[in-house]
């Protein structure tokens, strides 16, 4: 618990603050990947350098390149921006924010009635987490095959683009 | 075994003549025709056999069904169960006979949905276990809910999906009412059934009782109906088809009376005790109230329906009022008003079939084309006045000289019903069947089916009122009351 | 892994197996016929592998899975009502979808989720299932891609359904840093020992609830449901409908009783006002809606009310009760949406109440059959519904919850007019044909086995008796 | 001999005609009828005999049990007593002389066969209510009569005023059915039988006089009577009844049914012996209806009209009797009344046919010589009407009553003078019609004369008025007591306080002279000065009061005021039923919770993520609110 | 500043996932959306991480490389359906996306 919490936790703060309100996309995910690199550290901080890597490598690196990819394909420029700015009006996003912030309030409340004692921030090795995974929770790996499957399948069927088909009644849709 | 029987006659014919339809018509009105002689038959060899039979049970069936819960097939039948079967056959077999040239579409069906109906109606009738009773009660509900909005006239489904609405809504909070009760008697008794004897004699908390007993009466006043749950009931009257009317006026209606005489007062005697004056006010409004509204209405059905509900009343006043008098009052009435507002219905409908209107300000002077037809609504609109000498002035006045024993304010307002009824009464023989004639057309009167479906109901209304003794033998309170036999 | 271990998740293994051969032969050749016969082999031989299994029970495979009569009756559940989808898939796909393959594929995937949520005793399980059955719907939601609606729904679904997963792991998160497990005993064990329930375990509860809340589609987490099953493929509606929620319900029963949930007034109380405002939304929305698909969206809401009175009683009826409604509630379900497939035509479901109109007299039988599944989604006797709601309103009365009770019937009355509206629709004398009739595929295939299906649920409301003894025995293992 | 076969024919009769309907043709019809009602008479005079011949013991018959219930009783069981007999008698044969008069008159109507059904049973009927042995059986037989006279009313139903009238007189009469029900109620209630004899018997042992229960049941059986009987308040229906055929008000509204209250009251004297009150409450109501009636049927234009205010007036003095005590004397002007008010509906009817079916006396006159033969049995009905001395029958009855409610334990001077009163007006208008009717220029032509078929069953009538008051004649003429001698078994005699042969004779001859007086004011209205009395008519105040009078004391337009239009109003604003709103209401509510709802079903699916959220924070805010509860 | 870390850390968890939850709610372009969710996504792990270093455990870790996965599974299927609808609506709006209510 030291300085090196605060000043990530801040970043990531700001940074995900940014991410809410501006509106050029690629902004945003750059900020958001300033924001997850922050938690990174952060997760350092708490003992999980494994996961601080994890966080950096699939998070940061595969999952918003990813996005930065599928947004630069579908060419969303300026006039994305334009309608970002049109859609972000104090109208549209002031009674979310209210009921949202209501929501953060109790959460913090609720988090802050912790009555457990302090204890200190615990390291917890990559070779223990190594030890865990295939150890006891061998099946839940297993499972995420099927859970990362699943996510392929699907993908797969979906993300293909149609052929054109003559069809009976397909034929009406453009594509 | 025999009850069983009566009950799969219903079942089979239902479904023997729904098939039979796809190959005859005809035959299939001969088959539910049929199926309801034979029950009809058998009753009344029963009632032959056990001519005063009174409150003994006189046969009884008994088999598992859902041990799991404590719930059988328990089918007991004592002298009111006797005389309500014998009016639901002779009903039914007269509701068949009515329908047989007013209903042409998909008579299979037809068929087996009255047939249904009349087995849910046994079997309520006949069930002693409170769950097989409340499955019975749901079960008559769909084939008349069918026979409403299938064959009904222009707003049918408006008036079934009404029907259907209060009557469930009723059974609902019976079956709550009904679920308490196994519990409470579970928890003194460590046995858990729904036999109703069982229950009988469940002992409770007196709030509780009072409780328990407003879900059963909830369900059988709107059933019967009394006011203010009776809306259902003149839009169902109005809309159903003749045979419909017949049987929601004859028997659905009693099954509510029934259900109070067998479940509500036995069940809970303290409780019925402590509201027993609300039950006769809310019978009495309902002979001033349905009286008045008989009396403002146009449409004949609707007329007669509102009738049901002034009658009905008398059936409230006189199973609340505690005494012998009164109770065979009721089960007299039951059968009087089956029968008299039974036909009085067929006569709307053979009505119906020939001047296609139920608006009375568009009839008149039919007197002078149907005479016959006439002079059997005198006799039918006299019964529904109380005319001594038919039957339902045998109920109204044990009813009364019952009740006067028990309240004698609302059974004086009660007998001002009675002027009531005679002003409503003799309006429709004024709009009806006096005044001149103003059609174009000659009307055909009475048919020889028509003449055996009235004159039978005419002969049965004039010994009911003439010689009600069997009745009454047959519906008395004898002593020994639970004692019965498995046979 | 011991053997034991492995023949006790027989069924499990085999199904998820399943999947990867039959993408195998995907990959080697694409065949519609195939696959749906594999698919179908497969869900036979997950049932047979069942029987194995039940040598073993109780077994409990630490810390992740538990295999007790209760999972493995749910597992039965889950893959009848599986089968019974798959087998009114086929013409449907064949119809309307130019790659199918996947489809089965997709089915074979969620169907596992929902098995491993039946058997987790873990968060980590539960979060697996959860999300395999979750990211298998997605695919599946929107699987008819060139249908407008199937997209929207998706998406609508996946956003949601990412959104309330984000929310069941915050909860659980705080659940865990509050007790140091994530096992459901442990978690038991760990609250019994801090003798008072810590808020911010509460708090976890509360946000694990609005997950749960979600899959369950109950007030105020419903509002996916209309917009999903009108999107949906039908099949693939009616797995939500029944499957889905099934195996999220099981693990809430588990996870509640694990960590003995009734002794929590609070937990109680906001259970109690969901059910009450879930069977009110449900049954108003669904009032004059005129989509059956939506209509039976709404429906599966207000019957997940009544099954939460059930739950609520915390006696031992309540849990046999939502067994017993469960099943009831599945046979009726896919009955419906059954009737749906089979009639609706290649271009066009037969989604709207006028589609219905005098189908009475076209098509009797299918008819008849919607009518049994309408009657018994309200309730009434000679159906499986019937003995479901009894059994329900049994358990409430069992436990004096008198104020829900009154709600629930208030309820069925209400519901009773949109599903009698259905049913009259049905029985109108048709009318000469005003408006497009659909030219339904009636295949045989969906009407043998709506027919079974009817039977099914005629026998449960006539003799009920030996599914309830099978639930009373299950019932006595988890309590 | 079988005395139940004396109610049975009749009813057996009307089921035949009714079955046969138009199959039987009318001479069978004719011979059924009659024959069936001549049958009943001569059984019923044998059983006269035998009731006789048994010292007035009476005959007890149980013919079956019509209800048995937990220790109450009502059988189908006859009596025939002395009283009884007198009804029986009177009922058969004066139905029998009608039956006859009837086929004649209702000659040519095609509903012949329905009509002589309905009389029949009828007959039925009245002999049933008078031969019960039982309130419950009497009831029946009571509420019989009302449904033949409601049939009967309106038998020409297609004017529908007739059915109005018909509907009119079945309610009202069954308003006092009602509180006949009220008083058969509290008699069960206290005695715990319905038999007659035996609440008498109970009731005298019950009961002190006086008695508050006794004295209400007596009432009750009062409003049952008065209702029946046409007696203040209750008497607005039977001038209407006179649109069913003229025979029917010969018999129904003239000779019996409308007696049926003076018989209630006479066969259940003991208890208006114990209820003084009720008993006094007889008289008052008797006096008053016989006085207005009476100056009603003064104005009358209707011929029929007349004869039924005189109706109204004859039973007024019938109750005035009773109510003083003088039973027998009430039953003996029930018989005479009998005899010459169906003589003169009768031969109202002979001249109503003979002038093509015209009532109004103002278009009839000068008839003496046109129809002579009616002229003399109407002359000599309406002598006996007006009481004239020594020769008529009317006279020794309504003497005996003026008579009585002057000198009778429970009579009066005011009695004696209302009584009077009312013979001066009896005397007024009766022959006010009689001259109208036979004297003065004929106005209508005469169409058709009367056969034998009419005019023997008036002659014999005639006779009848004339000789039947020599049965019991007054200490001052005579003293002849045949016919209270002959009611003592059941009837106990009168008790005269006032016993002075002078005074007697003193009443009497007021009693004659008011009479004369009365017939000779109607001779100098209408003969004399007919101008004068015009010009006087003509006033306005008395054209109002005429008015007024002519319909009956505006008791219709009070009644309808008061309780048809309300009735009839409040029925038709709830005709829509008030109740069912509530229900549509509610469903109204639940369609508006639908379109709420609905709304929030928006497709949009950020208002979909808000719904999570405000579950989240709803679920939290519970969460919090509890956490301070505790 | 001396606050317990676990609370510390939850807190900056639950802040970040009530940002994310904003940022769903006010955002009517889908890919913001699915982003938004993410954010939340990495919250809940965070929490977890938060967790597992104060019981000592591995638990939270290996919970947090499930999340990373599925969130993985997630984004890629939920980019293809993205793809499909803008295919068909040829907009991100999720407002339009309203073709289903009532």
């Amino acid at each position: 618990m030291d300085a090196t919490f605060f000043i990530a936790a801040g970043i990531a703060v700001l940074a995900t603050l940014r991410v809410i309100t501006s509106y050029n996309i690629m902004h945003a995910l750059l900020y958001l990947v300033v924001s997850l690199l922050a938690v990174a550290v952060v997760i350092y901080v708490y003992g999980a350098p494994f996961m601080a890597v994890l966080e950096i490598i699939i998070y940061a690196g595969a999952i918003m390149v990813l996005i930065i990819f599928f947004v630069m394909m579908l060419n969303l420029g300026l006039e994305t921006s334009e309608h970002e700015k049109a859609w972000l009006r104090p109208r549209i996003w002031i009674i979310p924010g209210i009921l949202c912030l209501i929501l953060l309030g109790e959460m913090l409340f609720l988090i802050i009635q912790n009555r457990q004692p302090a204890g200190n921030i615990q390291v917890v090795e990559p070779k223990a987490v190594g030890m865990a995974l295939f150890g006891p929770y061998i099946i839940a790996v297993e499972l995420t095959g099927i859970l990362l499957m699943a996510g392929i399948v699907g993908a797969y069927h979906l993300g293909r683009q149609q052929k054109k088909i003559s069809h009976r009644f397909l034929e009406n849709f453009e594509l | 075994m025999i009850l069983l029987i009566l009950l799969f006659i219903l079942l089979g014919g239902a479904l023997l003549s729904w098939i039979a339809a796809s190959r005859s018509v005809l035959l299939s009105r001969w088959v539910a025709l049929g199926a309801l002689l034979a029950d009809l038959v058998i009753i009344l060899q029963i009632w032959i056999a056990h001519p005063a039979a009174g409150t003994q049970w006189i046969y009884s069936y008994r088999a598992s069904w859902i041990p799991h819960f404590g719930i059988s097939l328990h089918f007991s039948m004592d002298g009111l169960s006797l005389l309500m079967l014998v009016l639901t056959f002779f009903l039914g077999a007269l509701a068949v006979l009515i329908s047989w040239k007013e209903i042409n579409t998909r008579v299979g069906f037809y068929h087996f949905n009255l047939l249904f109906v009349l087995a849910g109606i046994t079997g309520v009738f006949l069930t002693m276990d409170l769950f097989l009773f409340y499955f019975f009660w749901e079960m008559m509900l769909i084939p008349m809910y069918f026979l409403i909005g299938i064959w009904g006239h222009e707003n049918r489904e408006y008036a079934a999906n009404k029907f259907f609405i209060f009557t469930q809504a009723g059974g609902l909070l019976m079956l709550l009412s009904i679920l308490a009760l196994y519990f409470i008697h579970a928890a003194n008794a460590n046995v858990y059934t729904f036999d109703y004897f069982d229950l009988l004699h469940t002992p409770m908390q007196q709030s509780t009782a009072r409780w328990l007993m407003l879900g059963f009466l909830v369900a059988f006043l709107v059933k019967l109906p009394a006011v203010p749950f009776h809306t259902w009931l003149p839009d169902a009257h109005t809309e159903a088809p003749t045979a419909g009317s017949v049987i929601l006026a004859g028997l659905l209606l009693k099954t509510g009376a029934y259900g109070i005489l067998r479940f509500v007062i036995p069940l809970f005697p303290e409780a019925s005790q402590y509201y027993a004056n609300l039950c006769m006010l809310l019978g009495v409004i309902g002979i001033l109230y349905g009286g008045m509204l008989a009396y403002a209405q146009t449409d004949l059905k609707r007329l007669i329906a509102y009738t049901s509900v002034s009658h009905m009343g008398f059936v409230l006043l006189g199973a609340f009022s505690f005494n012998e008098l009164a109770y065979q009052g009721v089960v007299v009435q039951m059968i009087a008003h089956g029968i008299s507002t039974g036909a009085l219905f067929i006569i709307a409908g053979t009505l119906y079939e020939r001047i296609h209107t139920r608006n009375i300000l568009q009839m008149g002077g039919l007197w002078a084309g149907v005479p016959m037809m006439g002079s059997a609504a005198m006799i039918f609109v006299m019964a529904s006045l109380g005319l001594p000498g038919l039957g339902n002035f045998v109920a109204e006045f044990l009813i009364l000289i019952g009740s006067w024993q028990a309240s004698r304010w609302l059974t004086v307002f009660a007998t001002i019903g009675l002027v009531v009824a005679t002003a409503y009464s003799l309006r429709i023989m004024q709009k009806v069947f006096f005044g001149s004639y103003t059609r174009e057309e000659q009307l055909p009167d009475l048919n020889k089916r028509e003449l055996l479906v009235v004159v039978s109901l005419v002969i049965v209304i004039l010994l009911l009122g003439l010689y009600p003794q069997p009745v009454l033998n047959t519906s008395q309170k004898t002593e020994q009351k639970t004692a019965y036999v498995v046979r | 892994m011991s053997f034991d271990d492995f023949l006790s998740l027989g069924p499990l293994i085999t199904l998820s197996a399943a999947a990867v051969i039959s993408m195998l032969l995907v990959a080697i050749r694409r065949n519609h016929r195939i696959t749906y016969a594999f698919s179908l082999l497969a869900y036979l031989m997950a049932m047979t592998a069942i029987i194995p299994a039940m040598l073993f029970i109780p077994h409990t495979i630490p810390p992740l899975l538990v295999i007790d009569e209760f999972s493995l009756f749910n597992t039965g559940l889950i893959l009848v009502s599986g089968f019974i989808i798959l087998l009114l898939s086929y013409n449907y796909f064949e119809e309307r979808e130019e790659r199918k393959e996947e489809y089965y594929l997709l089915l074979l995937l969620a169907t596992t989720g929902a098995m491993v949520l039946v058997i987790s005793r873990h968060f980590m399980s539960l979060f697996l299932g959860l999300e395999i059955l979750s990211i298998s719907l997605y695919g599946l939601i929107a699987y008819l891609r060139a249908r407008e609606r199937s997209d929207e729904a998706g998406i609508k679904y996946l956003i949601l359904a990412a959104l309330s997963s984000a929310f069941l792991l915050f909860g659980m998160a705080l659940v865990y840093a509050f007790t140091g497990h994530m096992d459901f005993n442990g978690i038991g064990d760990a609250l019994r020992q801090t003798g008072h329930l810590p808020v911010t375990v509460m708090a976890g509860f509360a946000m694990m609830l609005i997950g749960v809340g979600f899959k369950l589609g109950i007030v105020p987490f419903h509002m996916w449901a209309p917009d999903v099953y009108e999107g949906a493929p039908l099949p693939v509606a009616a797995f939500i409908a029944t499957i889905s929620k099934g195996g999220m319900l099981v693990v809430l029963i588990r996870f509640y009783q694990d960590i003995h949930g009734n002794e929590y007034t609070m937990l109680w109380w906001v259970l109690a006002i969901i059910a009450v405002a879930s069977m009110f939304a449900g049954n108003w929305l669904a009032l004059r809606q005129e989509n059956i698909k939506r209509i039976l969206a709404y429906s599966s809401i207000a019957h997940m009310g009544y099954i939460l009175v059930a739950f609520l009683s915390g006696v031992q009826t309540g849990l046999e009760a939502i067994s017993f409604y469960l099943v009831a509630y599945f046979i009726t379900s896919i009955g419906a949406f059954g009737v749906l497939i089979v009639m609706s035509s290649s271009v066009q479901d037969a989604e709207t109440v006028e589609d219905y109109r005098g189908m009475f007299w076209r098509y009797p039988w299918v008819a008849v059959v919607f009518t049994a599944m309408l009657l018994s989604l309200a309730g009434i006797p000679l159906t499986a519904g019937f003995i479901g709601k009894f059994y329900i309103v049994m358990a409430g009365v069992n436990a004096h919850m008198w104020f829900l009770l009154f709600m629930l019937v208030i309820n069925s009355v209400i519901g009773l007019y949109y599903y009698i509206r259905i049913i009259a629709m049905m029985f109108k004398l048709p009318d000469t044909g005003a408006g497009s009739v659909i030219k339904p595929a009636l295949p045989v295939a969906g009407n043998i086995t709506l027919m079974l299906l009817t039977a099914l649920l005629l026998g449960l409301g006539i003799y009920p008796t030996a599914m309830m003894q099978l639930i009373q025995q299950m019932m006595k293992m988890i309590v | 001999m079988n005395s139940a076969l004396i109610p049975a024919i009749p009813f057996l009769s009307a089921c035949i005609l009714m079955l046969g309907w138009k199959r039987i043709n009318r001479t069978a019809v004719s011979v059924i009828a009659c024959g069936s009602l001549a049958l009943s008479a001569l059984i019923a005079v044998v059983a006269a005999v035998q009731v006789a011949q048994h010292n007035g013991a009476p005959q007890m018959l149980q013919v079956w049990n019509w209800m048995q219930v937990a220790g109450f009783r009502a059988g189908i069981d006859f009596r025939l007593d002395a009283l009884s007999v007198v009804f029986v008698l009177v009922i058969t044969i004066v139905g029998f002389l009608i039956h006859v008069y009837a086929t004649a008159y209702m000659h040519d109507d095609e509903d012949y066969s329905r009509f002589f059904a309905c009389m029949n049973l009828f007959v039925g009927a009245m002999l049933v209510l008078v031969m019960a042995d039982n309130l419950v059986l009497l009831y029946l037989g009571w509420e019989g009569v009302g449904l033949c006279s409601y049939l009967l009313i309106g038998f020409w139903y297609k004017d529908p005023a007739n059915g109005y009238a018909a509907r009119k007189a079945f309610i009202v009469t069954r308003v006092g059915d009602t509180a006949m029900a009220f008083a058969l109620f509290l008699l069960y209630q206290h005695t715990g039988t319905l038999h007659i004899q035996g609440v008498l018997q109970a009731g005298a042992q019950l009961w002190a006089k006086g008695d508050p229960a006794v004295t209400m049941i007596a009432l009750l059986l009062l409003g049952g009577a008065v209702g029946k009987s046409a007696q203040l308040p209750l008497q607005t229906w039977l001038p209407d009844a006179m649109a069913g055929p003229t025979p029917v008000s010969a018999l129904i509204h003239a000779a019996t049914m409308v007696t049926a209250g003076v018989y209630l009251i006479a066969r259940t004297h003991t208890l208006f012996e114990l209820a003084p009150a009720a008993q006094t409450a007889t008289a008052v109501i008797g006096g008053m209806t016989l006085v207005i009636a009476g100056v009603s049927a003064l104005v009358q234009t209707d011929i029929k009209r007349v004869l039924a205010y005189s109706t109204v007036s004859q039973i007024g003095y019938m109750f005035l009797a009773l109510g003083c005590g003088a039973w027998s004397a009430a039953i003996f002007h029930f018989v005479t009344h009998a005899f010459f008010k169906a003589l003169l509906f009768m031969s109202a009817g002979a001249v109503i046919v003979a002038l093509h079916h015209e009532q109004d006396m103002f278009k009839m006159g000068g008839l003496k010589k046109l129809l002579p033969g009616v002229f003399w049995v109407f002359l000599i009905g309406s002598a006996s009407l007006a009481a004239l001395p020594f020769v008529t029958a009317g006279f020794y009855s309504k003497d005996q009553i003026i008579w009585l409610a002057w000198s009778a334990a429970g009579g009066g001077t005011g009695y004696w003078i209302t009584a009077l009163l009312g013979a001066l007006l009896t005397g007024m208008y009766t022959f006010r019609m009689f001259f109208l009717v036979f004297y003065g220029e004929a106005r209508t032509h005469v169409h058709h004369r009367p056969g034998a078929r009419m005019m023997v069953p008036l002659y014999i009538l005639a006779v009848l008025s004339t000789v039947a008051g020599f049965v019991e004649l007054p200490h001052t003429l005579g003293h002849v007591t045949l016919f209270s001698h002959w009611l003592l078994p059941v009837l106990p005699a009168v008790q005269v306080v006032t016993e002075s042969a002078a005074l007697e004779w003193t009443s009497q001859a007021v009693s004659a002279l008011l009479s004369f007086a009365g017939i000779g004011m109607a001779y100098m209205w209408v003969m004399k000065h007919p101008q004068g009395m015009r010009e006087f008519l003509e006033m306005p105040a008395i054209v109002w009061l005429r008015g007024c009078w002519q319909r009956g004391w505006d008791f219709d337009e009070i009644y309808d005021a008061l309780l048809v239009r309300p009735f009839v109003f409040l029925s038709q604003i709830n005709s829509k039923d008030l109740v069912d709103k509530i229900y549509t209401g509610l469903a109204r509510a639940m369609e508006w919770c639908h379109n709420m709802m609905a709304r929030t079903q928006s497709g949009i699916l950020r208002w979909y993520i808000m719904g999570v959220v405000l579950g989240a924070v709803a679920i939290l805010s519970v969460l919090i609110w509890r956490l301070y509860e505790i | 500043m001396n606050m317990h870390p676990t609370t510390a850390g939850l807190l900056l968890a639950g802040i970040l996932f009530v940002l994310g939850l904003i940022s769903v709610l006010i955002r009517r372009n889908i890919i913001f959306m699915l982003l938004s969710v993410e954010i939340m996504l990495n919250a809940a792990g965070l929490a977890f991480v938060v967790a597992s270093s104060h019981w000592g455990t591995a638990d939270g870790q290996v919970m947090f490389m499930f999340i990373l996965a599925m969130a993985a599974a997630e984004v890629s299927v939920g980019l293809a359906l993205i793809l499909q609808l803008y295919h068909q609506l040829r907009t991100l709006d999720s407002d339009e996306a309203n073709r289903m209510h009532g």
